[in-house]
């Protein structure tokens, strides 16, 4: 039933190869590997936020900050405790898990810009907490000597690219239960209550339910990616929970696509990259990265794969239409009839 | 800054450096980055040999705005793209995230400016911290501001990790010397946004002695504050704030009654590099000892290349830095010997007390020998 | 008078109007006809300003408006009473109407005899002033739009089906009031599914189909018109 | 006793730099729909405005304020026009990632221009005045009484003048606006212009007792965030209560509590307010 | 009786749009619920669907109490409605939007969808064609890969039915479905409702159009003020001098044009 020619899939198909090979291609490049494993494991957390805001377009800003809590989990479990990375990274997404669905409670009793910001407190809160409460976290000294994943076998997790494909498993993990997500009875609630809290209701969607499962989802997948992280780098500074990371994140998401299954993976990737060659311009960087933001969400708001998606020949769309291309339309829940999209000079 | 390229013939020696070199607190990681600029500039113009070949050294400059994980990413780039086999980095931080590469990852020697000697616990074995170990001044700061038995001690050292060490250690010898300590009150220079609420704070302990040091600026403003406050005892200031920067943001008496490390002025023979520094960036701003001791650092290593005859065999110039240290002369406080783990050290580190009539009074700090 | 020609108007990329001519005189009545998406509320969009035209023109009593925008129109004396209402929904009543006549603020009294008139004409939403335009039920937003473009005093009006949700005899008095205020000299431009009662009180009308105007002429020749019968008086 | 005086003062003056710093954005928020996160940015480039035409242009202090406030004003405009009136219609959070863009590009701009280091500017108000025991410098004193004075003003401007009901009118209902004859355009060219120009003027009075530096907005936009938000977004009264309340809670948490509970004081009370009443102290909600 | 409503109130700060309603809607019969604007219509709607807790009475829906159940349940329990002001999926196209009708009465979960078991693929297949089938039975199945918002009121109006058909209810809520149509059109909106109502759906229906409602209602009920003045087949209703006064007003098909 899938075409063969479908554009999407060869898109996909050719993502999918240019990952797998990224080690090949950088092995005399190896600090470029570091560049895409980092980007990877930020994409595996924006899948995360893809599906809060993306999916169910609620704005969570804590996402850095459990981002934060998965690194400093299993950073600490196997430093201080000497914990194998295993069990800790299992603990972290539990961890972030529970934390997750516990903010959720009160969080989503909020709404628009208030969720944003009542998030946004809370991941202060959390980084706070990581910069204050020295004797546990070491404050700003940070952790260092994270370990990497123990031997499996003869998989030895120390070689950069090993750690790769590692991350990689979970990158495709997440891409697919989007995917997945955004084909079933679940994601299509979650849309709904995007576009419309009220109609969602009346098609029987438990609105509360929903959104608290979506949010604690995202706070897991954030912690995971965290927990990645930490292992990655050997050493985490409260940096690693700030509210710059949300912003990262948000960027990625924004310039991939919201709400898309391809989205954050091709933001995070771009972006990634888009810093490294501006490194050159060194404190230049920002002039030029600020305006280059800007003019993207002014002419591709709905991001690559929307921009994309505009040029895959309309005898495609059929199956396409299954993929809401279509960003989150405002958070604040306007009484029906008085939102318009008609243009006003 | 772009590309290791290496022109005719002649090899060329990529030094890296990744510091924050945008965003707040960037001024210090410019000064480190002029320093190091400055040393390049005349070692390429003795003119580098290594067995043989001639070489010129090129600095390689990251932004990573203090954040480790780009730390990481920038060290991996300036080894493994330009080549580097030596990358200086400013800030505790970034060090350990660069001593995890090292130790495994990759191959390279971090230069290392920062003062905490926690940096060199790692027992990492590629890592030669530049500057003196703060803990050295500790004790004798003490014993200058210290006056009576039971004196009682007020903190308000930035909340940074520097800071936090700082404040450990001070505690820890403060206490040992019988004298009480204030409840802590280390505020984040950088972002707080009145000093006015913590100075009272702080006061309200009836304190003989405060803990004071950040970044020069804000913690110039602090001292204001606390004198504007009425405030007569004497200041600690940690070795990241420098008097002569001090001065220049606020009314110099307020200064008056307080140790920190020596104005670079004091010490003999830098009026020439002060100068010449001045001069090069054609820069109003005091020189201060982050400047110089990372200029007089550079040297050290190019010399232990020449010796190990390698440029790309972290281990070797290791090896080789023992020997280097002798052969080269720098501004003050010129390292003579490295130590087991990795320290340059140096006699004649000094001091000074600033007395209620505003003049310095230099005193020695003693080196542990590790 | 307001003279359409040649107009053309799309969204995105789906054109809707091809070429429209229309030409509605001061105290006339002048009734728009046309099934649904034909491109009645497109053409009073293009007229108001909301949406601005591929080509043609749009001229008011002699001026091109076409490129104005809708806020001059207004002020130029062009009412638009909008399909969806677009009403202030956290606004209380009266603010809304207050904000009707924006344009007209300067003259205080005449702002009052004004609002008195909505008030006379729909009682309820004296009641109701005090209360959040967006909790009110869906007629009683309905009169709230109605009121809120009369409270801008224009010269020529549009209304897109006024009486949609309307009860019955709230209907009768709206259309009786459209007569009203078109015997005071305001034209009224009016979109209807009621053909019925609206050809009854219109002096002329047009026909779109397609976003084209397949017929057009007197109110009476209309009503006698035995496709316009057909298809919208249901005889 | 005079501790809780002094601190009490403190508090205060921190409150109208929070207020002043707050009512800019609030302003945004009604057009914009959304905190402008390049808020933070702003206020540093007030403040870096305002010492040049002091310091380098050798203007008097009032004088240097207003000229940074003219300044900002119009790129208040500039901004409307090419960046935010381009996104009208998108979502929310594009205004957002947009106006992190701009504060990237702002920051990194003034680094570029005024450098990296810390600047200190001096005001010709100097000297200080001792309340029941507690030292509170004149530049406080303006700092708090320019907040409150303001915010009345604006509050009063809000719901008297015609524009105040504007900016509420296109945030509701932007093309509704546009059919009662509003301009939505002109009004938000305007609203921008002076909520850039009130930024200019908090940055131009509180930098004196703080220091220039091109991060300094960061961590003031965070809090004023919060503020806003307590407050209930757009609700001048609530920035005031909001700006006040969170800066003595903070004074007074850092002092009988720890530094760390000042920091962390503001984020649990709004999260606390959140959780009780979820739209702030002033906020209100559509009904169905 | 399918629905019995006993009773029922609802206040907002203090005044009344419901008071003290009772309502029995027989089942596989079509009951109307016409008065004045703001006469409580919607809001007997909203209450009865979940979107509003009453403040007093009961409803009873298949001799079940489910006063005050939340809209997710009341779904569940078979209650369906439409919008006054249509409301859609704006962003999705006609189909998807149906499809998110389906959800209710899928059992796969999200697990399902990830592992992509059989009951997944099984009940994917089976949505789609419940899908398709209900946007044939409104007549808009040509239109199934257009955007929401992109169609004319008349076409959203089918489509919002058809989303709510999706959903299988047993008892069908529409507000006001012919606001806005023309004559034709309600006509055939009309035999739209009643074959909902062969195929054993019972139909509540707010509506303005006395055209519509005088054709297709077995049961009249009149609210005025939030209570009920009257009940009765549509001859009654016509003559009732109550209704006529408060409502109709004299010469009431010349308000809603003969058909
Ligand atoms: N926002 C929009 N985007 C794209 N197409 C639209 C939009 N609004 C309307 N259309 C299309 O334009 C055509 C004309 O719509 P319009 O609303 O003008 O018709 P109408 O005569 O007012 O119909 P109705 O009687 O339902 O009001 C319709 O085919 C509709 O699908
Ligand atoms: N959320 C609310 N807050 C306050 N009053 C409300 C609210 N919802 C409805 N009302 C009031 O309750 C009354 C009934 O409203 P409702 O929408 O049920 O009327 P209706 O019968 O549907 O009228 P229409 O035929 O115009 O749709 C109205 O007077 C309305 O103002
Ligand atoms: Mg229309
Ligand atoms: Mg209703």
């Amino acid at each position: 039933m899938i075409d063969r020619l479908n554009p999407r899939l060869l898109g996909v198909a050719l993502v999918a190869i240019a990952l797998l090979l990224a080690p090949v291609v950088f092995s005399e490049q190896q600090y470029l590997l570091r560049v895409v494993t980092t980007a990877a494991i930020y994409a595996i957390a924006a899948y995360g936020l893809n599906i809060i805001l993306g999916l169910t377009g609620q704005l969570s800003l804590a996402h850095g900050a459990f981002f934060g809590v998965g690194a400093y989990t299993v950073g600490l479990l196997t430093t201080d405790r000497d914990w194998p990375f295993w069990s800790a990274f299992l603990v972290a997404i539990l961890a972030t898990t529970v934390l997750g669905y516990v903010s959720g409670l009160i969080a989503l009793r909020t709404q628009g810009a208030y969720f944003a910001i009542f998030t946004m407190a809370l991941g202060f809160l959390i980084f706070i907490v990581i910069v204050r409460w020295e004797s546990l976290t070491h404050a700003h000294s940070g952790v260092s000597g994270v370990k990497f994943p123990e031997n499996i076998g003869p998989i030895d997790f120390t070689e950069p690219a090993t750690m790769y494909y590692f991350v990689l498993i979970f990158l495709a993990a997440a891409a697919y239960t989007t995917h997945a997500l955004l084909h079933s009875n679940a994601g299509r609630s979650l849309v709904a209550i995007r576009t419309s809290e009220d109609l969602a209701k009346s098609i029987g969607v438990n609105v509360a339910v929903s959104k608290q499962l979506a949010f604690t989802a995202s706070a897991t997948i954030a912690g995971l990616a965290g927990g990645l992280f930490a292992s990655l780098n050997g050493f985490i500074g409260p940096d690693s929970a700030g509210i710059d990371r949300t912003f990262e994140m948000l960027l990625f998401l924004l310039i991939g696509g919201l709400g898309t299954v391809m989205g954050p993976l091709l933001g995070s990737l771009l972006v990634a990259f888009l810093f490294e060659m501006l490194q050159d311009l060194e404190t230049y960087r920002f002039i030029v990265l600020g305006p280059i933001i800007v003019l993207l969400v002014i002419f591709a708001p709905r991001g690559m794969i929307g921009y994309l998606n505009d040029l895959v020949p309309a005898r495609f769309k059929r199956r396409a239409t299954t993929m809401p291309g279509e960003p989150a339309t405002e958070p604040a829940t306007v009484p029906a009839g008085s939102t318009t999209k008609d243009e006003v000079h | 800054a772009c590309g290791g390229s290496s022109d005719s013939g002649d090899g060329t020696i990529v030094i890296g450096y990744s510091a924050g070199l945008s965003g707040g607190a960037a001024e210090y990681g410019v000064n480190v980055q002029n320093g190091l600029k400055m040393a390049i500039d005349e070692v390429n113009e003795e003119g580098v040999e290594i067995d043989g070949k001639k070489y010129t050294v090129k600095l390689e400059s990251l932004d990573d705005q203090y954040q480790p994980g780009t730390t990481g990413t920038n060290v991996q780039r300036l080894v493994e793209k330009e080549g580097a086999s030596v990358v200086f980095v400013p800030h505790a931080g970034g060090i350990k995230a660069a001593q995890e590469l090292n130790s495994g990852r990759t191959e390279f020697l971090v230069g290392a400016y920062s003062s905490d000697p926690a940096i060199l616990e790692s027992g990492n074995d590629l890592t030669v911290m530049i500057p003196p170990s703060f803990d050295s001044y500790v004790q004798p700061f003490i014993d200058k501001v210290k006056t009576k038995e039971n004196a009682k001690l007020g903190l308000m050292a930035t909340a940074s990790e520097f800071g936090q060490e700082w404040t450990k250690t001070t505690i820890e010898k403060w206490e040992a010397s019988g004298g009480e300590v204030l409840p802590k009150n280390n505020i984040d220079y950088g972002t707080v946004s009145d000093f006015a609420g913590p100075v009272a704070k702080t006061l309200a302990g009836k304190p003989d002695v405060i803990l004071v040091g950040g970044p020069s600026q804000p913690t110039a403003l602090l001292i204001e504050e606390a004198r504007k406050q009425g405030f007569k005892g004497a200041f600690l200031i940690i070795d990241q704030a420098k008097f002569e920067e001090l001065e220049e943001f606020t009314d110099p008496k307020n200064l008056n009654n307080s140790v920190g490390i020596m104005p670079l002025p004091l010490f003999e023979g830098t009026e020439k590099f002060i100068a010449d520094y001045k001069e090069k960036y054609s820069s109003e701003k005091p020189v201060n000892a982050d400047i110089a001791l990372n200029y007089q650092a550079l040297p050290i290593f190019i010399e232990a290349m020449k010796i190990a005859g390698t440029t790309d065999d972290p281990k070797a110039i290791r090896e080789a830095m023992g020997e280097a240290v002798k052969s080269v002369e720098g501004v003050f406080f010129v390292p003579n010997k490295v130590s087991a783990k990795g320290h340059l050290q140096a006699d004649g580190l000094q001091a000074a007390y600033r007395n209620a009539d505003g003049e310095y009074e230099p005193f020695a700090i003693e080196q542990p020998q590790e | 008078m307001i003279k359409i020609s040649g107009l053309n108007a799309s969204y995105e990329a789906v054109d809707v109007l091809h070429g429209i001519d229309i030409t509605a005189n001061d105290g006339e009545l002048t009734v728009i006809l046309g099934a649904n998406g034909s491109g009645k509320s497109t053409l009073f969009k293009a007229m108001s300003g909301v949406l601005r035209p591929n080509s043609g023109s749009v001229e008011f009593n002699g001026e091109d408006i076409t490129r104005s925008s809708p806020a001059a129109i207004v002020k130029k004396g062009l009412a638009h009473c909008p399909e969806g209402r677009h009403l202030f929904p956290r606004m209380s009543v009266e603010k809304n109407l207050m904000l009707g006549a924006y344009v007209r603020r300067g003259d205080k009294s005449r702002v009052k005899t004004l609002l008195e008139r909505s008030y006379d004409l729909f009682p309820v939403l004296r009641e109701k002033r005090k209360q959040a335009a967006g909790s009110l039920s869906g007629g009683q937003q309905q009169m709230v739009a109605i009121g809120r473009s009369l409270m801008s005093d224009p010269s020529m009006l549009i209304l897109d089906e006024p009486s949609m949700g309307l009860a019955p005899l709230i209907t009768q008095q709206v259309f009786e009031t459209i007569v009203e205020i078109n015997n005071e000299g305001i034209g009224v431009l009016l979109a209807e599914q009621n053909a019925n009662s609206a050809l009854q009180i219109a002096t002329s009308g047009y026909v779109l189909a397609e976003g084209r105007v397949v017929l057009s002429g007197s109110a009476k020749e209309l009503q006698n018109d035995a496709r316009v019968q057909r298809a919208y008086l249901g005889v | 006793m005079t501790l809780f005086i002094q601190q009490l003062a403190n508090g205060l003056a921190l409150g109208g730099i929070y207020c002043l710093a707050a009512i800019g954005l609030t302003l945004v928020f009604g057009v914009l729909g959304f905190p402008n996160l390049a808020h933070g940015a702003l206020y540093m480039l007030g403040a870096y405005l305002t010492y040049f035409f002091l310091t380098d242009a050798g203007m008097p202090y009032v004088v240097a304020i207003l000229a940074a406030a003219a300044v900002l004003a119009f790129l208040g405009v500039v901004l409307e026009r090419l960046v935010f009136h381009p996104l009208r219609n998108a979502p929310h959070t594009h205004h957002m990632i947009a106006t992190v863009g701009v504060m990237f590009f702002l920051v990194a701009l003034v680094q570029e221009v005024w450098g990296t280091g810390f600047l200190r500017m001096q005001s010709p108000v100097g000297g200080q005045v001792s309340v029941l025991g507690a030292q509170v410098s004149w530049q406080r004193i303006i700092i708090i009484v320019t907040a409150v004075v303001v915010l009345l003003l604006l509050t009063w401007f809000l719901k008297r003048s015609p524009h105040g009901q504007a900016i509420e009118a296109i945030e509701q209902d932007r093309t509704g606006a546009a059919l009662v004859g509003i301009n939505p355009s002109m009004v938000s060219m305007v609203t921008f212009a002076v909520s850039l120009a009130l930024v200019a003027i908090a940055a131009g009075l509180v930098a004196p007792i703080n220091l220039l530096s091109p991060g300094m907005g960061d961590a003031l936009g965070l809090t004023v965030f919060a503020i806003i938000i307590l407050g209930g977004l757009g609700s001048l009264p609530g920035a005031i209560v909001g700006g006040f309340s969170i800066a003595i809670a903070e004074v007074m948490a850092s002092t009988y509590i720890s530094v760390a509970a000042g920091e962390a004081a503001i984020f649990v009370i709004l999260i606390a307010v959140l959780a009780i009443k979820p739209t702030g102290i002033f906020g209100t909600v559509a009904q169905r | 009786m399918l629905l019995q409503v006993r009773g029922l109130g609802k206040t907002f700060g203090g005044i009344a749009a419901v008071k003290d309603v009772d309502i029995d809607v027989p089942e596989g019969q079509i009951t109307a619920i016409i008065g004045p604007n703001g006469a409580g219509k919607s809001t007997l709607f909203n209450l009865l669907a979940g979107f509003y807790t009453p403040t007093s009475g009961t409803v009873t829906f298949e001799g079940k109490d489910i006063t005050g159940m939340k809209p997710h349940r009341t779904v569940r329990e078979g209650i369906a409605r439409t919008f006054q002001t249509t409301q859609l999926f704006e962003d999705s196209t006609v189909l998807d939007n149906v499809l998110a009708g389906c959800v209710v009465r899928s059992k796969s979960n999200a697990l399902d969808a990830v592992f992509h078991t059989p009951r997944h693929r099984r009940d994917e297949r089976a949505s789609r064609a419940k899908a398709m089938e209900e946007l044939e039975f409104v007549g808009a199945a040509h239109l199934c890969d257009e955007v929401a918002s992109k169609l004319p009121q008349e076409a959203q109006k089918r489509v919002s039915m058809a989303l709510a058909l999706a959903t299988e209810p047993r008892l069908l809520l529409l507000d006001e479905p012919a606001a806005g149509t023309n004559d034709e059109e309600t006509e055939a909106f009309g035999d739209l409702i009643r074959q909902m109502v062969s195929r054993g759906i019972t139909v509540c229906l707010v509506e303005h159009k006395m055209s519509m409602v005088m054709n297709l209602a077995d049961q009249i009920v009149v609210l005025d003020h939030g209570q009920r003045i009257a009940t009765g087949s549509p001859e009654q209703i016509k003559k009732d001098p109550l209704v006529i006064e408060a409502y109709l007003g004299a010469n009431n098909d010349q308000a809603g044009a003969r058909s």
